[in-house]
């Protein structure tokens, strides 16, 4: 009994640890993109809240707590106020199968280095981002305005169809690896990192990660100069606020995922596990925001034909030369 | 028929049309100055330029000039007529001044929409303007001669449509003048339709001078509520005040122009003494409070002394909706019968005229311009429904002889003949015509009633003008125009037997009926079972009706006997009064509630000839910025109540009023289902003819011919009679001074000169007037206005006979010889 | 009764409610969210039974996939809002005597055999295991479906084929 | 084959090649290349940002802020009340009463700019006949009190020309003022007498 409060315990301080970081990161995520977005475009980016406005989030923060939570009359009210919650709750789960360092020991018992270790983990990733679709389609259609309802449709369909590439080209790297486990995953890349051998895979994953979470050139759900503000065009307050803290939740997840996949996780010289993890999942956000920086937004149909036309048939090849290659 | 083609579009237009017309029909508009539906074309402005494709005359021509051939070829967008109509609309331009920001027609200018549809947005002359001095034309029309185009619209309105002849043209080539020979008040009661005629801004409204754009108004369709005709008009108002009333269009009734009375009338909606608050025996407080009391008050008379000691009194110029109202107010209460009228005559009159008027024989205001013969009977068209005139005067320019049969010295703005006689003898007189016009056995065919009608006629004691019997005749579209006024049922029956008779002789005869007070018509048919207030006064002085309530009514000021309704209204326990005037039964009444005009709410009239109109009200009311302003700029408090927006329409607040609840409001008005709202259609009547040739009309009344005996009839003048369009600061300089009118041989018996003062005694009392002799008035009658400056209510009645004694000169008192009875406004 | 058990009950409340709720309800996104919820919670029981793949799949496939085009298409329809009221008689008669019907017979099987727990040794396969059983012994059949599938994609493609082709598109 | 055919077939696309040549996708790469390059240069170049309220640089003359009434070169009101400012107003923040003066000049009795709904278009003053309202560089004017961002006629006028130094809208119009009759304005002749046939 005791072991199994220590264990739940120990459950409990991970959570905590992951999900701390997860909205710490979140924040300063926010405060890092509008900082970097700025000075990719010349400009300075908040600068007015503490020194290098490094107190923007926390304004920020305070501002969408206090700001009025307005529900459209014509809402679905329930299905409204539940969409952004379902958003940000499922981004954070992702988190969950992600493992952020080698299995330690503490007081004799093996702890590994992760909230939990499924043996599905890939497919519980999987199934957590399709859950996400509902967020974005369930907020776009509850509130009963035409922007926030184009918003919703094409922010689903553009999740379903980039989760298929999301799935397809992570294939190769299960076939290498032979687990579903991302502990197994991590620990299958202890001597090279999978980005050597799977480059193909990398682009793909990391073009469908950042159409996945919605972000530009990706980011026709919320497009600003043609639906306001898209699906969350009618949210205020911390409920908007949710959904901007699943957006950035996603992107580290993403961020983690490429880590895991790619990126030989936490394993890396000198820094400890955690450390690398995390150097690494900044890194892919950072890069993001470069490409949000430099991109411009895709049309409609160039965005579904990438997903359809080129990506989806580049990673089934891609499958198909692995798995040949694995059986030589 | 003939079929032309116009900017490749065919169209088939009746023979005698004019291309700018055909054209119209097609929904093209041809640019216009000149040219007026109304009118008719002179081709003085060259702007309406066509090219004729093809046609016995081709090339550019003017399209108001030009009458349509079988075959004919028009374009419109040819850049030949194009660049015509450029040409013109540039030299129209060389000498207008600069002032458009200033001007009062900017905004709704034809000439600046011309100018900028035109292309001549800049203006190439360099040179010095000619430039005209203005004259003062009035206090309600400004003149601003430079912005004139030279399209003789004006003068052609002036003198050959409405028929007055003091504007004129003088001056040649571009030194073209328009004006009157000497500065002064234009004399047309209908000359504010200069302002809507004129195409530019040489005449513009004075009294809404510089108040707003046409475009910032609030305007809605409406109708004129200062006669029985019912004219359509269009009301403007901006911050929360009328600004101004324009003429609307509508065929079947006013056409295209609008009188005076009703264009300028209308000062009552935005006076600062209009009550807008409700009082409870003097002291102000809000309308549900006012309500409350009412209802209370109402409540305990009718518990104390009975549900049959309260009554309720409208009027006729209170919308349907607020006459239903009274009327379902008494039923659902139990309350003595509605009144409607102050005068038994008035109800009588107006009853007889709606039960005799049939869809066979009404006419509208338009047909009565297509007659081709007009008999008036007891009418002054001018002073009763001015627009009448108008519309007589239309038929006498297409040749009609126009016959008037009154007693009054009715002036016309036409050549007609005037048959001055007493009213007494007015049924004696148009029996007499009835005998002699038209041939007796055609109607002796026609039906056994009748028949029998014509046979029992007796022998006319005076015999018919000569020449009205041979223009009936000959003519095919004989028109009876009765007044209800001064007349009685008699005289009204036997107008319309009349015109039954003539039609039954096989002509397209049409009986037209003026009447009291806009919504007379609807009084009628809102209270069948109505009586008066005449009848029911002995009841209040015999204490058994303890409680009146005044609808949008003055019992105070406008009942003939001033003493006897002071004396029976200080009898009453309660005096409840809702109105939005401050008449002397408001400033007398116990609860008074403010309630809203026409132009606030709008409501239901019916005119003279059963056309419903439903009017929408074009502003929300209250005080108007102007008032709570106080000049400097408006408040900047910003509150979600209008000051002085509690009023609502007499009929809603009436039901609060209610002890009990009224049943079947919204059925108070119900309308045949393909009623065109804008236009109106009429009522449907039960059909008429039993009523018509009744025996005992046949019979001589023989009542005149006593020269011991005078008849004094109040009447109604164009300007300063009417209760709402007499409060206007702007129509008061146009109104005759109150005097009595006399024929010179009466005088001579006082004797009396011109402008000496006449005591008469009546019925209620004894009143001094000046006295005008004329000679085109009937004998043995006096002629008093119904003037607020005259104190007519001493009379008793607004028709009665009195001694030949009970007049005498009399010696003036001080400076203010007429007496003023009701307090000024 | 122990955590599992407690959980399964729990769960299994949660399924019922939120299907009896689907099955109910007038406005059909409000259906397909507690549709929703009833393949979460199924997925949660397979779960619970040591069956993570198949909760997994449950998920992604159901919730994640079908159940996202069917809200798609009920979002895009414009359905005239009905009533909250009681279905006529003569649809849900038929529909509660077929359902008592089953649940008779489900729970003879259930008593006639309660241990019959043998259809669940397959589906708590890993997913290697349960790859290797599909595509080593079954995968003949797993090819005769999946051509369906791809027969009924190519159909999809045919009739969803663009008729006036590079012209209505303002970029090719 | 007729003409509208021919040309419609001239419009028709050319049928897609998605993969011309290997030399176009090195092309394309090259320039989303040189696009993370350009943005990434960026980062080490100094903002050109103007940071307010510690820097406050001159707005050019024809800036859009603060509305002002202007006067005419005489010192007289410009303002004629002809109401096209309110009627150009998209947001409808003007508000106006024209009235007359002793000297029959038109002018506006009270005029109201909403600055709390004003979005400086600048189309009052587009649409302005007298030069009267125009548009200022100075937008310092934000207020904590909403009432207070509505400005009467007192707040708005000004005692110069503003940006039109010379124009005088009576003296053109051919209005008759208390200083100048009909025939004594810019560019006009004597009235004409009308009891004169002479030219």
């Amino acid at each position: 009994m005791i072991a199994w409060i220590a264990g739940f315990a120990v459950l409990l301080v991970k959570i905590g640890l992951v999900l701390g970081v997860l909205l710490f990161l979140a924040a300063y995520l926010v405060w890092a993109e509008r900082k970097l977005l700025g000075r990719l475009q010349i400009r300075y980016g908040p600068n007015r809240a503490g020194i290098f406005g490094l107190l923007q989030p926390i304004a920020d923060a305070i501002k969408m707590m206090t700001k009025e939570d307005i529900v459209p009359e014509a809402a679905d009210r329930t299905i409204f106020l539940l969409a952004p919650a379902v958003v940000a709750v499922t981004a954070m789960l992702m988190a969950a199968v992600v493992p952020f360092g080698p299995t330690i020991t503490l007081w004799g018992r093996q702890v590994p280095m992760v909230v939990t270790d499924l043996n599905v983990g890939l497919l519980f990733v999987f199934a957590m981002s399709s859950l996400g679709v509902y967020g974005v389609a369930l907020g776009g259609w509850a509130s009963n305005s035409k922007f926030a309802l184009l918003g919703g449709i094409r922010g689903a369909a553009q999740m379903i169809s980039y989760e298929l590439a999301l799935g397809l080209s992570i294939v190769p790297v299960v076939m290498l690896a032979g687990s579903l486990s991302l502990v197994d995953i991590v620990d299958a890349q202890a001597s090279y990192p999978f980005i050597l051998v799977q480059p193909v895979a990398f682009v793909i994953f990391v073009v469908s990660a950042m159409a996945e979470s919605k972000r530009i050139p990706f980011d026709l759900p919320e497009a600003e100069n043609e639906l306001g503000a898209g699906y969350h065009t009618e949210y205020s307050g911390m409920r908007f606020g949710m959904f901007f803290i699943g957006e950035y939740v996603h992107m580290q997840v993403l961020g983690a995922l490429i880590a895991v996949f790619f990126l030989g996780g936490w394993r890396g010289p000198l820094l400890p596990g955690p450390l690398w993890l995390l150097i690494k999942i900044i890194v892919v956000a950072l890069v993001m925001i470069w490409v949000r920086g430099t991109l411009p937004r895709l049309r409609y149909d160039q965005l579904m034909a990438l997903g359809w036309k080129v990506l989806i048939p580049a990673a089934l090849a891609n499958i198909v030369i692995t798995g040949a290659v694995v059986l030589l | 028929m003939p079929t032309l083609t116009i900017d490749n579009r065919r169209i088939e237009v009746p023979e005698g049309t004019k291309v700018i017309e055909a054209a119209e029909a097609l929904g093209i508009m041809i640019p216009r100055f000149c040219y007026h539906r109304a009118l008719g074309s002179v081709g003085a402005c060259r702007v309406c330029a066509v090219k004729i494709v093809d046609g016995t005359r081709k090339g550019v021509q003017m399209s108001c000039m030009l009458d349509v051939e079988e075959g004919m070829v028009v374009s419109t967008d040819d850049p030949e007529a194009v660049a015509m109509r450029r040409h013109v609309i540039e030299w129209l331009m060389l000498h207008h001044p600069h002032d458009c920001p200033v001007c009062d027609e900017g905004g709704h200018c034809l000439l600046q929409d011309m100018t900028v549809s035109g292309g001549h947005g800049l203006r190439r002359y360099l040179g010095n303007k000619r430039t005209h001095l203005d004259q003062y034309l009035g206090p309600r029309i400004q003149h601003e001669m430079n912005r004139c185009i030279q399209c003789y619209r004006c003068v052609r309105y002036y003198r050959e449509f409405s028929g007055y002849r003091d504007l004129g043209v003088t001056g040649i080539g571009n030194r073209v003048y328009f004006g009157r020979e000497r500065e002064g008040t234009l004399e047309n009661p209908f000359s504010g339709n200069l302002i809507d005629i004129c195409p530019t801004g040489v005449f513009t409204d004075k009294p809404a001078r510089y108040f707003g754009r046409r475009w910032d108004l609030q305007r809605g369709p409406s109708v004129c509520i200062h006669c029985s005709l019912g004219c359509s008009v269009t009301v403007g108002a901006r911050y929360r005040e009328v600004a101004r009333v324009e003429a609307r269009y509508a065929k079947a009734v006013n056409g295209h122009f609008i009188c005076d009375r009703g264009r300028w009338g209308f000062p009552y909606t935005n006076e600062a003494s209009r009550p807008r608050a409700a009082r409870v025996d003097g002291e102000a407080t809000t309308v549900g409070e006012a309500c409350a009391a009412a209802r209370n008050r109402l409540l305990h008379v009718a518990e104390t002394a009975g549900s049959e000691a309260v009554a309720c009194l409208g009027s006729e110029r209170a919308g349907l909706e607020t006459l239903k109202a009274v009327a379902g107010i008494c039923r659902a209460n139990g309350w003595a019968d509605p009144l409607f009228w102050l005068e038994r005559r008035a109800r009588e009159n107006v009853a007889a005229a709606v039960s005799l008027l049939g869809d066979d024989l009404v006419l509208s205001l338009r047909e009565l311009e297509a007659a081709d013969c007009v008999l008036v009977f007891g009418a002054d068209p001018l002073g009763e429904a001015p627009m009448a005139a108008l519309a007589l005067r239309q038929a006498r320019r297409q040749g009609a002889p126009v016959f008037v049969f009154d007693p009054r010295p009715v002036e016309l703005p036409l050549d007609f003949h005037h048959v001055p006689l007493a009213i007494e003898d007015l049924p004696e007189c148009i029996r007499s015509l009835v005998g002699a016009a038209g041939d007796r056995e055609t109607a002796r065919g026609a039906d056994p009633t009748v028949r029998s009608f014509t046979d029992q006629l007796a022998e006319p004691s005076v015999p018919p003008p000569p020449e009205a019997v041979a223009a009936l005749r000959t003519s095919r579209r004989p028109a009876v125009v009765c007044g209800t006024d001064v007349t009685d049922a008699a005289a009204i029956g036997l107008a319309a037997d009349f015109a039954a008779l003539m039609k039954a002789q096989g002509r397209r005869a049409g009986l037209f009926y003026l009447m009291p007070g806009a919504n007379g018509f609807g009084a009628a048919l809102a209270g069948t079972e109505a009586a008066s207030l005449e009848e029911l006064l002995p009841r209040i002085e015999g204490g058994e009706i303890r409680a009146l309530v005044a609808v949008e009514a003055d019992p105070l000021g406008l009942y003939p006997d001033r003493g006897r309704i002071e004396a029976a209204m200080r009898k009453l326990d309660l005096l409840v009064v809702l109105d939005y005037l401050d008449t002397d039964s408001a400033a007398a009444a116990d609860v008074f509630l403010p309630s809203t005009t026409v132009f606030e709410t709008g409501g239901t009239w019916i005119n003279q000839e059963g056309r419903i109109q439903i009017v929408r009200g074009a502003h929300r009311g209250g005080i108007p910025v102007s008032q709570t302003g106080g000049g400097g700029h408006p408040p900047r408090v910003f509150m979600e109540e209008v000051p002085g927006g509690q009023a609502a329409a007499s009929g809603q607040t009436l039901t609060r009023l209610s002890p009990a609840e009224v049943k079947g409001a919204s059925e108070w008005v119900r309308l045949p289902p393909d009623t065109d709202k804008q236009s109106g259609t009429r009522a449907v009547l039960p059909d008429p003819s039993a009523l018509r040739f009744a025996p005992e009309r046949t019979a001589l009344s023989g009542a005149a011919g006593d020269e011991a005996m005078l008849t004094v009839i109040a009447v109604d003048r164009t300007f300063g009679t009417e209760v709402l369009s007499s409060r206007s600061p702007w129509l008061s300089a146009e109104e005759t001074a109150p005097t009595v009118w006399m024929h010179p041989e009466e005088a001579g018996r006082v004797p009396l000169s011109d402008g000496d003062l006449l005591e008469i005694d009546a019925g209620g009392g004894s009143l001094v007037l000046p006295v005008k002799i004329v000679e085109n008035m009937a004998r043995r009658t006096l002629v008093i206005p119904r003037h607020r400056d005259a104190a007519w209510q001493r009379l008793g009645a607004t028709r009665l006979r009195i001694e030949r004694d009970c007049i005498r000169k009399a010696q003036p008192v001080g400076e203010n010889a007429p007496v003023k009875e009701s307090p000024p406004r | 009764m122990n955590l599992y058990s407690a959980l399964f009950y729990l769960l299994s409340l949660v399924i019922l409610a939120s299907t009896a709720l689907a099955i109910t309800r007038r406005n059909l996104v409000h259906a397909v969210v507690y549709l929703v919820l009833s393949f979460f919670g199924s997925a949660l029981l397979f779960y619970l039974l040591g069956a993570p793949l198949l909760a997994a799949l449950e998920v992604i496939i159901y919730a994640g996939a079908i159940m996202i085009l069917f809200l798609f298409i009920v979002m895009m329809l414009n359905v005239e809002r009905l009533e909250e009221r009681f279905f006529p008689a003569r649809q849900w008669v038929p529909a509660a005597v077929l359902g008592l019907l089953l649940a008779v017979v489900g729970l003879l099987a259930v008593s006639t055999q309660p241990g019959g727990d043998r259809l669940l040794k397959t589906a708590v396969a890993a997913p290697s295991a349960f790859g290797s059983y599909v595509f080593q012994r079954h995968w003949l059949s797993v090819e005769i479906v999946s051509l369906l599938l791809l027969i009924a994609l190519a159909g999809v493609l045919f009739l969803g084929r663009d008729n006036d082709k590079g012209v209505s598109e303002e970029d090719r | 084959m007729n003409p509208d055919e021919r040309h419609y077939r001239k419009l028709k696309p050319v049928p897609p090649q998605r993969f011309r040549t290997i030399s176009e996708i090195g092309e394309a790469l090259n320039a989303l290349g040189q696009g993370f390059v350009t943005t990434f240069r960026h980062l080490f170049r100094k903002p050109i940002t103007e940071e307010y309220p510690e820097y406050k640089r001159t707005l050019p003359e024809r800036s859009r802020a603060r509305i002002v009434l202007t006067r005419d070169p005489d010192g007289n009101e410009r303002c004629v009340a002809c109401y096209l400012c309110s009627a150009a107003c998209p947001v409808s923040c003007i508000s106006m009463q024209s009235a007359e003066d002793d000297n029959g000049r038109r002018y506006a009795r009270w005029f109201r700019i909403n600055f709390g709904r004003c979005i400086y278009c600048g189309l009052c003053e587009e649409a302005c006949p007298t030069s009267a309202i125009q548009l200022t560089p100075q937008f310092e004017h934000v207020k904590r009190e909403i009432l207070s961002m509505v400005y009467e006629k007192e707040d708005l006028l000004v005692d110069h020309s503003g940006k039109d130094k010379t124009y005088n809208f009576y003296r053109w119009a051919g209005i008759r003022t208390g200083d100048r009759d009909k025939g004594e304005h810019e560019r006009e002749d004597k009235p004409v007498n009308v009891r004169s046939n002479m030219p």
